[in-house]
C-alpha cells in the first residue's frame, strides 16, 4: 500500500471516479465501478446517470451498500429498473459515454481477457464476458481497471474477450466495434492512456509509484505521455479527503476497497 | 391453456433429463435457487444451462454433476469471483461451453421469443466470442453495407423465473430489474414459475401493466417463499452476501462442495426446510411503497 | 441531460417544419392532440408523420396541410372509418404514403432504437406493402435458409408521447397499452413528453419499474391536463367517442375541415381554453387502484 | 335483414364468435371481432384468451362498451396491458391460433385488401393494413368479416394488404407467409371455407338467404361443400337467445352490430 491514508483500491475507486465526466452515463458492472459511480455522481458529476446491465438506471448513490448491481440499495429509488435489451439497445445505439471494464490480462492495444489463461502450462477458465465484450465494443470510451501485475500485462491476450484497439496502427477506424475503444487503463500503481493509434502509453503514476518500476511490469517497452506528445508524466491526484469519505460511506466495511 | 398450480417438486418432475433450461434470467436479482435445488434432488442431470451471468445457481448445478453443457456469458460467484465447480468442470472437460457476452445471450432468446431465426447486433465482432465461434454469423447490411454479427435464436425446453407474486393462472407481477426475463419467457416451449406468493387473479388484475409473464407461456406455477436465497428479490428481502461468501470458501474442492450439498440440498425436504438454516437478517426495514396507480373506466 | 420543463408553446417551437416525428404511439389510447394542435398554431409544416394507427391526429395535421410525407399503417378513424382528409390528400397527391404494417413500423422504430441496420421478420411477405415498396429487403437466413423480410430503421427527429405523469427531469410513469412507444422513445433524437401531471421525482423514483423513459431520451416535458382528448388516459379520462363521430360528419369536405379547425384549433388560445369547449361526460367513475407494490431495503 | 331476432351484423358477430374455439389465443382487431370474442368467451370459448395489437391481453369481456381495444373498459383488469412488440411476437413466433379481419376487397383466395381501391376509374384510398398485414401472415388461421356486396369480390384485389393463399393451387405451401392462412369467410349473407389448395368454397348461407343470390355477388363461379368434397351446404345456425343478449350487453347501442 502505497500511503497510510488509503489503500490502492481506494485510490483506483477514485481516479476511476474522474474519469466519468459530469453529464455522462455511464455503464457500470462489478466491483470497484459501483463505487467509483457514487462517488463521481456525489462530487464532480452530479448530472451523470448510471446505466447497469441487469436494467438498472441511477442518478444518485445507493443509500446503502452494494456488494451487486442487483442489491435492493441499487433497485431502491433507481430512475428506473427495467431490463438488459433496454440497456445494452441505450449502448448498441451510441448513448453510453464510458463504461468500465476489468480484466485477468491486457494487451498493448488495450484487449482484454477475460475468458481463460494459460497457468504454468495449463488452461484457467475465468468466468468469462458477462457484458463486457458488448461493453468494449460499443461504449464510446472505456476505462479498464486492474490491478499492476506483471502476469496480467500480455503481449498478446489469451483469447480477445473485450476487444481494444487493432494493431494496424489505426486503432478503431478499421476495427470493426463501433464505439470509441479504451481512454483509459487504471492500475493499482499507474494510469495509462492510448494514443490516436490505439496503444497504451503511461500517463500518470500513482503516489509513490516509480516510473520505472511501473514499467518493469509489461514485457514490452511502454511509451510514455512524453513519447507520444501528451505532455509529461504526471503524479496521480490522491483522493481527497471528501472522496474518501465518500469511499468509506458507499463501502463501508472496505468490502470492495 | 392456463398454467397448473402445483407444489414444487411435482413442476420440477416435468423437466427431463438432457433438456436445455435457461435461468438466472435476472441476473443477480431474484435467481431461482430454490427450483435448482429441486432439480439436484430429483437427480435431473445432462442439462444444458442457458444464462447471462448465473451467480451460484449453475455453479451448484454443476457440481453436482447435473450440466453437460453451459452457454452462458459468465459464470462465478459474483460476490467472490471463481465458481470453483464451474471452473474445475470446464478444465476437466466434463462441461462444454459456448461462450457469449450479455448481449448475445439475451438476443439470442429475444430472436427466439420474436420468432425470428437470428437477430443483427453492432457487438461481438472483434472480438474471440465471434472469431472462436461457429454459432454467429458475419454479414453485410444491405442497407448500408456495414459489417454486422448475427445472433441465431435459441428456444430453450425450460425458462425458469422467481417472481414476487402469481395468480393461480400463471400471470405474474414481477418489479426491480428483469434483465432477460422476458426474452427467455417468450423463447422458452415451457417456463416453471416459482413466487414468494400466489394472489388471486383480481390483484394480478388491478395492474395489468406490471404483467411480465402471461399464463399461455406458463406450464407450472408454484408458491415458493423464499425461493431465491440467497440472492434479493425486491420488496422481500435482501441479498445474503455472507451466503455467498462462505459458499466460495466451501466449495474450492470437490468434498468441500458435496459437504455444502449434504447440508443445504440433500439435508432438507424442501424450501421450507432449507429457510430453517438461514440466519441471516435480510428483512426489508426500509420499505419502499410505489406511488398510487389507477386504472378504471 | 435531463428535459427541460416547459410550456407546451415553447416545447413545440423547438419542432422545425420538415421534421420527421412519430406519433400516435400507443394506438387509440393517450394520443398526444394537444401537441398536434400547437403544431397547427405555430404553422410548423412539411412535416413526415410516422406511427402504426394515427386515429384522426394525421387526419388533422393532413387537412391543415402540415404534412407532405406519411409512413404509417392505418389513417383513418377508427370509430367511423374514413379519414377524410387523408383520403382526400393522398388522392389529390398532396401527401406521399409510405404503407407499412403495424409490425413494420413497430420494427422500423424497434431497429432504431436498438442501434441496429435493420430486423429481420416473418411477415410482409407475399404482401403488396413488401412488393410495392422499395423501402425492404427479401433474404436468405443463413442459418436455416428461409425466406425473410428485413425491415430498415427508421429514426425520427422526434416522437412524441402523452404520459400519465412525469418528473421535472423528463422521467416518466406511463401504463395501460403503450403500442411502440418505447421503440418510439429509442429511435427518436428528441422526444416531447406532455403528461397529466408533473410530480416530484420522489414520486416517480417510488416505482422504477413503471417508468417507461428515462430523461435523457426527452428534450421538453410540459404538464398538459386532458392533452389527450379525445383519446382515454387510463386513470384519468374515458374515450370521447361522440368527438369522433363529430369530426367524421363535419371534416367530409375541406371547407368543413376549416370550419372544425377554425373552432377547436385557431378558436383557442391554448390547451385550457379547449377544455371548456369540451361538455362530454368522461370522468373515472370506476377506478381501479392497482396492488400495492414494495421496494426498499 | 334477414330476420327480425337479430341484425345481419349481430348474426356475423355470432357467427365468428363461434370461429373461436375454446382455448384458442385470438388476435382482435377493430369492429365486430371486438364484440365477438366477448360472445365467445363468455359462452363456448372460456378459456380463450384474447390479444391487441395495442399490447392488451384479455380473458373476459370488458365491463362496459368498448368503440376501440384502447377504450378504458378493455385495459381496465385486462391480463396485460403491455406493447405492440410483445404482442406481435407472440404472433411471429406461432402463438396466435386465430385472427379475425375485415377488408374492402377478397379474391377467391382471400388475399384481401384494404389499402386502395378502383372507384369508377379514380383510385380511393383507404385507410390501410393496420395491422392486419402482420396478422394475415403470420396467424395459424384467419376468419374474415365484409359485407356481402359484390364491389368487394374481386378477380384480382387491387392492391393485397393481407396476403390469403396462392394461386398455384398449394395454399400455403409456397406461399412465404408462415401462417396457416384464412380458414372463413363471413359475410352478411353466408360462410364460406377455404378448400386444401386455398379456394374459397361456399360453406353455409345465413337463414333467409339463396344459395343462387349469395353466388351470384361473386365475378368467378364459387364453388360449394359439396364441389369439394365437405359436405353440403348447411344453413348457419342463427344466434341463440344468450348469445344474443351477450351482443347487446357488450353493445348495448348496437354502434358496432
Amino acid at each position: 500500500m502505497a500511503s497510510d491514508r488509503y489503500t490502492d483500491r481506494e485510490l483506483m475507486v477514485t481516479t476511476a471516479a474522474r474519469e466519468i465526466e459530469d453529464g455522462d452515463t455511464a455503464f457500470v458492472g462489478m466491483r470497484l465501478p459501483l463505487i467509483a459511480f457514487q462517488v463521481a455522481v456525489s462530487t464532480h458529476a452530479p448530472d451523470a446517470m448510471a446505466v447497469y446491465e441487469s436494467g438498472v438506471v441511477r442518478d444518485s448513490p445507493a443509500d446503502g451498500f452494494i456488494h451487486t448491481m442487483c442489491d435492493l440499495p441499487n433497485l431502491d429509488r433507481a430512475v428506473a429498473t427495467t431490463d438488459m435489451i433496454d440497456i445494452m439497445s441505450r449502448l448498441q445505439r451510441g448513448d453510453i459515454d464510458v463504461g468500465f471494464l476489468g480484466g485477468a490480462e491486457v494487451d498493448r492495444y488495450g484487449n482484454l481477457n477475460t475468458t481463460r489463461v494459460n497457468g504454468e502450462g495449463e488452461d484457467i477458465r475465468l468466468p468469462g464476458s458477462g457484458g463486457a465484450c458488448d461493453i468494449a465494443c460499443m461504449a464510446e470510451r472505456t476505462v479498464l481497471l486492474m490491478p499492476h501485475e506483471p502476469r496480467r500485462f500480455a503481449e498478446e491476450v489469451t483469447y480477445v474477450t473485450s476487444p481494444g484497439y487493432a494493431d494496424d496502427g489505426n486503432g478503431r477506424n478499421n476495427h470493426p466495434a463501433p464505439g470509441g475503444g479504451p481512454s483509459a487503463l487504471v492500475t493499482s500503481k499507474a494510469t495509462f492512456g492510448f494514443d490516436e493509434r490505439g496503444e497504451l502509453y503511461l500517463r500518470s503514476v500513482h503516489p509513490g509509484a516509480d516510473v520505472t518500476d511501473v514499467l518493469a511490469a509489461f514485457p514490452w517497452e511502454v511509451r510514455t505521455a512524453e513519447d507520444v506528445g501528451e505532455g509529461v508524466v504526471e503524479t496521480t491526484p490522491e483522493p481527497t479527503d471528501e472522496e474518501l469519505e465518500l469511499v468509506r460511506t458507499f463501502d463501508p466495511d472496505g468490502f470492495w476497497t | 391453456m392456463a398454467a397448473s398450480r402445483e407444489p414444487l417438486d411435482v413442476a420440477v418432475s416435468r423437466i427431463d433429463a438432457g433438456s436445455t433450461v435457461a435461468a438466472g434470467l435476472a441476473l443477480e436479482h431474484s435467481i431461482p435457487f430454490a427450483v435448482g435445488h429441486e432439480l439436484l434432488r430429483q437427480g435431473v442431470n445432462d442439462l444444458s444451462v442457458i444464462g447471462p451471468i448465473s451467480d451460484l445457481l449453475f455453479d451448484q448445478l454443476i457440481g453436482d454433476g447435473a450440466v453437460s453443457e453451459v452457454r452462458a456469458a459468465w459464470v462465478g460467484n459474483v460476490s467472490a469471483g471463481t465458481g470453483y465447480r464451474f471452473r474445475d468442470a470446464v478444465e476437466s472437460g466434463e462441461v462444454t461451453v459456448e461462450n457469449h457476452s450479455n448481449f448475445s445471450i439475451a438476443l439470442a432468446l429475444e430472436a427466439g421469443a420474436m420468432g425470428v431465426p437470428y437477430l443483427p447486433t453492432r457487438s461481438l465482432l472483434g472480438s474471440d466470442i465471434f472469431e472462436q465461434s461457429d454459432q454467429f454469423v458475419e454479414t453485410a447490411d444491405p442497407f448500408e453495407g456495414e459489417q454486422i454479427a448475427l445472433v441465431p435464436a435459441i428456444e430453450p425446453d425450460w425458462a425458469i423465473v422467481h417472481a414476487q407474486r402469481a395468480s393461480p393462472h400463471g400471470d405474474v407481477h414481477l418489479w426491480g430489474n428483469t434483465g432477460i426475463v422476458e426474452p427467455a419467457v417468450g423463447a422458452a416451449e415451457n417456463v416453471l414459475v416459482t413466487a414468494e406468493e400466489i394472489v388471486d387473479p383480481d390483484v394480478i388484475k388491478s395492474d395489468p401493466s406490471r404483467v411480465a409473464i402471461t399464463r399461455e407461456q406458463v406450464t407450472s406455477v408454484v408458491e415458493c417463499p423464499f425461493g431465491a436465497h440467497p440472492s434479493p428479490v425486491a420488496g422481500h428481502y435482501n441479498r445474503d452476501n455472507e451466503y455467498y461468501l462462505r459458499y466460495n470458501r466451501q466449495t474450492e474442492t470437490e468434498s468441500g462442495f458435496e459437504d455444502w450439498a449434504s447440508k443445504w440440498v440433500y439435508g432438507v425436504a424442501d424450501r421450507d426446510e432449507y429457510a430453517t438454516l438461514v440466519d441471516a437478517d435480510l428483512e426489508i426495514t426500509s420499505p419502499t411503497v410505489a406511488a398510487e396507480v389507477q386504472y378504471g373506466q
